[in-house]
């Protein structure tokens, strides 16, 4: 089993998701998360203060998938993520060794 | 209204009080008009500190130090009103006849009936003393409070309420005193302070900034952000303010006169004015106009016209308003910026500079010749009137720097006046008070 | 105020209907000051409840009942106010001469015209009908809007709705007759409540008290965090109240007279005594002041100051404040603890407690020796007038009490009072109403 | 009240500037309780815009656009109060005999001095012109800014000040001297509009269907989340309005008698009405009441009652606000999605819709038959009241509808209406403020 | 040393938190998330406006434990979070390379 | 490739970002959390309720690096975001299988 976990871009979640499903999986954790990376900030100024925000919203898309359509699933988020702009974000994979759900106590691919 | 110093009168009162000289009293009528608009002026202050200044000044501090700021607003004033009904009112308006305090005529309103009346500045027109001294508390408890825009985000809470008792009881009600009591030094220049903008707003500005400069900066000033964690109540503070204002500055005449609505529409022109001035110097000199700015602009507008509300026209509000923004704005940006204090809120950027700008300005825009209802000093020119401001200014800055000085000294040597580091780092609400502002 | 039973009069605008006598209603002269500060006041009332009370209240809830407490009070307040037009107004002050109720003279405000007058507490001063329906209709409205602080956070909104319609009906209107008809039992008793702190607060306070009893604790009440999802709001709400108390307690006055003007200075310093000392409590048991302490303290102090506002000297009005939070904070801490009911915003421990504390003590502060106006019940002693306070609370105490718990149980056997397990835990916002109080 | 053209008199002020009718002027007399009431209506009109409509609206969009639709309401109100004093009040109430326009007599308020008088609908009773001028500049400062909930979200900066600018100048003020003043097209047709249904509401709304039609929707409309980010604020802001709009219609009643008291019972009655229809409604349609359905339905009540408050009996009032409720529910539901324009918080469907169904039945409930006091037409006849009514409604669509395209398009082409999609997707506050509402 | 994720119910996390230092884990992080899975969301409407929200509140526990009582601790997170209703959630099990300890500049078994 | 997941006090967050970026490390996400472990929490009243506050907030910082650097890194967010007082937090380090950039596609050493 793999571990995916990829940030992307706040708006495009929803297509991410809709990406996923139809690729039959069938649940994901989302988490508001702040970014630092190519993608330059911006300067708020209050009165006589002035900050630069460096980190800027993204989400954190993670999901744990069988091993044989991990790829498959990268590939589906890589392509409905993408924007062609800076700050797209990135996708990250590890191994997974055990899953359980909770629920039913089912483990490991049953539990995905 | 002031016109001659014979129906100044708010030290009258003081010679009206029921019995005090019964043939008078007899004549003078009380107006149910007059007691319906002072009531309402009396509550709109009220609402200017609790929720408006609160909400402003709230707004503007990190989501962790919300209800300290809450709480020192609050507090200064509930404990200001006690202290107003004890001793404030008689050392304001005690009628004492010394030119810097009010005496102890009225300590716990000795004498006040429902029957006393005080007078207004038309001869032979009262209102009932109650009302007069409600009025004149709620100035005496906004004035305090303004201070805490200073010292936000690192002061020590008991610091701050051993300051307030010590503060209104030996700079505010002797200022008070000398602005508006017959008796008073600054009223008999025959300086003009049609609301208050020398004993509230100067006041408050010059202790704010004795404040930031004894206290010093926040820790991670200049480097950590500490962006308002919400515009949306700082706005809704202005906004506030500016309804609360019209009490202020209209209730200043004591009476429901068409001196009262010139007040008035002063107060909504001059504030419009200043708002679009401090949007439009932004966005030439940033190219973006910031609601911050916009709510900066409302404040310094209420400032600036409050000694003037009453002996300027219509378009010379406008004017002030247009002049008072750029002033506070090269001010809280450039000059701050300069001398690197941390007046955390700029209670003296805005309410220093723009009260001041509005002082000076007060002896220019009361010339009949620019729409102005004349001149107060004795000599009747404009150079005598500015010069008399400026008189009026200075004293103020005087007494209250150097008052606030001594008092901020007293009480670091004393309870102590500021937060640990660690303290500060968590937060005033969790440190201070044992509360956080905000949970799911 | 109250001197007599004769100009007692909140039964004679019934008296004075245009026509009804004719005579008298042409001597009779309205005072346009008069008018305009019952409009003030009228509408400084609705800012108590929306957004005053619905702010107070909802900060205290976590965010995902936030929604359901402003529509409780949003929709109680609507509800009621049709219902006094519709038969309220009568039930009140229909002039019917029993002692209970009005009657059902004014149904749909029959009779009423631009021409009828209310009596006020003068002889031949009146006021339109119309404002005297206004204001006492946001008296009728507020009251009920209180309870929502009591089942919040787990009550079934429909049936908030059918007790609501019910308890105005049965409680509220009765209870008001009582107090201020000049037919009214209490009334008759010779007992002062100048604003309403038995109809209002003691009435609200014990119903809160009942519907905590029958609907048992909130899930996970003593063990999940609970605290209050916006403290920020829950101050804005008090600071709210406090404003639009002055219409409450000054407007009670039904003229812009020093009479008034007394019950608002009241209003302004018994409040502040209550921030005070409630923060002082705090501070010496805790070691730290709160935020909420603060805001409890004001509403503590408005509520005791309430009954007492029109006979009471500023010095007393300090004391009554003073002593009313340390008695609440004791009740919201260690009794509330002790017995264990889950009076989610403590209604009974605030408005019950604060209520009879200042009921009783309004006997004891309207004595001229105390700087009070004097006694109204014929004995003319303290004694007396101290006992027949506590009889008016208890006879407030037994019809609210009963007739809550009969309202309640009635309305749980028919279309129930509690939401799902299920629906308390994802919020009654979601579950009452399809909405969530805040998104990104 | 506007029995007869007589004294009709919202013209009236300008023929009685002390000295251009010295005799009659010295005759009418001034009331402090009238003077207090406007002072307290003209400030209350202003809490209506800021915080008021600010956080109504503000509250309805998403976090990232707060900021921007606050500095919308804030300077479009400060923009429009300069122009009011320089030529507005002149365009409106300058005196000129034209049925469209007030001429340019009174520029910069010329001739406008503390002894000017305005006329009210009781001859020989006046107000100081500068309240008049104040009361009427909140109005005119209010209506452009309800516009902006049709362009929230993705509208210009600075093409949206452009057009208030325009718009105020050829849309505005022609309208109010149509409706309000003795020369005015509208008027002398014997329309009734009390407080500005049409003028203000009606106006406003059908400019807010013209600008969300020529702008074209949000991006990602129908499609994103574009749930309000705070419903508290929307509630807080629409309870704020309920308060101040009491300034708005009883104010507009000129004076402090019984006239003013119906206008605000109708405001507290047919407003609850309307709160409560609009939640039984969606209670039947979706089986929960919302709080946004409270807080629409109080704005929808509170616009229909507006032209009727002042000559419609407290049960029709509460008539109109049972129906105004559902057709304007029908509208934001069914209608807007027929047609699928992006009209952002409904200023069409709400303020348009309601104010048409006011208007039009201003014309039925003013039947004295009905509680009402009486039809102001000539004929005197109903058929013909609601005739007149719908001639008026037809003129300010046409006006407004026209008058609006011309403008906007003439801004789209200069400065430009819209913001990139890159900027709406980082949202306007960032974008064209360079802030953000909320941190921690 | 093992790393487990358990997305929980936000009501669940108290009692997991005791469950864990039942068995001596002195330390964990939670995150507020939101979940998409078999637990339908819901809709909510705003006048005209209908939106379906698919994302579900939830917390995510993050906890670093030596191996060996890697099943212990997801025993206890399992019985401590299930409801037995749809939405109980899952836990995920990886391996953990390393592990340091700020203050300390303790390492590996020692940081946990 | 390593995945660097850190737990730190709020305030080191911008220290610990300059000293990444000195190391050439170009992007990394930061995630507000809360902890528990062994800095105690805080009590709060209101009014009668007395809560214990045992989550004390965090940042959560993660990073994805060559392996040839993790242990710079490592050391780096040690230094940076200690101040030797108690809840200063740890440093989690796992293998990473795979890491794409989605705008460019690029995979693995390339996407970070
Ligand atoms: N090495 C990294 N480790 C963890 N997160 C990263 C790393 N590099 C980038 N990110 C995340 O990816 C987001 C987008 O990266 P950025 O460099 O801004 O644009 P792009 O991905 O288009 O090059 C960043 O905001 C950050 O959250
Ligand atoms: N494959 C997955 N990867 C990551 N998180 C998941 C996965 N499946 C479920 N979850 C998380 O678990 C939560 C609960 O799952 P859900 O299917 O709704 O109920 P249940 O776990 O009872 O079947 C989801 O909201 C989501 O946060
Ligand atoms: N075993 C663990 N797994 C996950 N997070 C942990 C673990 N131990 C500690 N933490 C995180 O590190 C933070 C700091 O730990 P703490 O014990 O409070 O102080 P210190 O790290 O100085 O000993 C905790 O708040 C928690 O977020």
């Amino acid at each position: 089993m793999k571990f995916i976990s990829a940030i992307i871009k706040p708006h495009k979640l929803d297509e991410v998701r809709e990406a996923l499903t139809a690729l039959g999986v069938n649940g994901l954790t989302a988490t508001e998360v702040k970014g630092y990376g190519r993608q330059k900030g911006h300067t708020e100024i209050y009165r006589g203060a002035e900050y630069l925000v460096s980190f800027l919203p993204k989400i954190k898309i993670e999901v744990a998938v069988p091993s044989d359509i991990a790829d498959a699933v990268v590939e589906a988020i890589t392509n409905a993520a993408r924007t062609g702009q800076i700050g797209d974000g990135k996708i990250f994979v590890y191994a997974l060794d055990r899953a359980v759900h909770i629920r039913t106590g089912e483990t490991d691919q049953d539990a995905l | 209204m002031l016109k001659s110093p014979l129906n100044a009168a708010l030290a009258a009162p003081t010679l009206l009080v029921a019995g005090a000289a019964p043939a008078l009293a007899q004549e003078a009528v009380i107006d149910k008009g007059d007691v319906a608009w002072m009531m309402t002026a009396s509550l709109l202050v009220l609402f200017m500190i609790v929720p408006g200044l609160s909400l402003f000044y709230g707004g503007l501090v990190r989501a962790k130090n919300m209800l300290s700021v809450l709480m020192q607003c609050t507090l200064t004033t509930s404990v200001v009103m006690i202290i107003w009904v004890f001793w404030g009112y008689s050392f304001a308006f005690g009628g004492g006849t010394s030119p810097f305090w009010g005496g102890l005529g009225k300590l716990f309103l000795a004498g006040v009936t429902l029957d006393s009346t005080a007078a207004t500045f038309t001869d032979g027109v009262v209102l009932p003393e109650y009302v007069f001294i409600a009025f004149q508390m709620t100035f005496a408890a906004i004035t305090p409070a303004l201070i805490v825009g200073a010292f936000a985000e690192r002061v020590k809470f008991t610091g701050v309420m051993l300051f307030m008792i010590l503060w209104v009881t030996f700079v505010y009600f002797p200022i008070a005193h000398m602005v508006w009591d017959g008796a008073g030094l600054i009223f008999n220049m025959g300086a003009i302070d049609f609301a208050g903008g020398t004993v509230v707003h100067i006041n408050a500005g010059v202790a704010g900034l004795v404040w930031a400069l004894i206290l010093g900066p926040r820790v991670g000033y200049g480097k950590d952000n500490m962006a308002p964690h919400s515009m949306t109540l700082t706005l809704v503070g202005a906004a506030m303010l500016w309804v609360g204002w019209f009490g202020f500055n209209a209730g200043s005449n004591l009476e429901a006169t068409s001196g009262a609505t010139l007040a008035m529409l002063n107060t909504f022109v001059a504030t419009a004015a200043a708002v679009v001035s401090w949007s439009v110097v932004e966005g030439l000199v940033r190219g973006k106009a910031s609601m911050l700015g916009a709510a900066s602009g409302m404040i310094a507008g209420l400032v600036a016209i409050t000694p003037a509300c009453g002996t300027t026209g219509p378009v010379g509000a406008i004017v002030l308003g247009l002049i008072v923004s750029p002033v506070c704005f090269y001010f809280v940006t450039a000059v701050k910026a300069r001398f690197k204090y941390d007046d955390s809120l700029d209670v003296f950027g805005v309410h220093g500079i723009g009260g001041i700008v509005g002082a000076i300005m007060t002896g220019i825009l009361c010339a009949p010749s620019l729409g102005g209802t004349g001149y107060v000093v004795e000599a009747g020119t404009m150079g005598a009137q500015v010069f008399v401001q400026i008189k009026a200014v200075i004293v103020t800055l005087l007494w209250s720097g150097i008052g606030s000085a001594i008092l901020i000294f007293a009480v670091r040597a004393t309870v102590g006046i500021r937060a640990t580091e660690e303290e500060e780092r968590v937060g005033l609400d969790l440190s201070s008070h044992g509360e956080a502002a905000y949970h799911a």
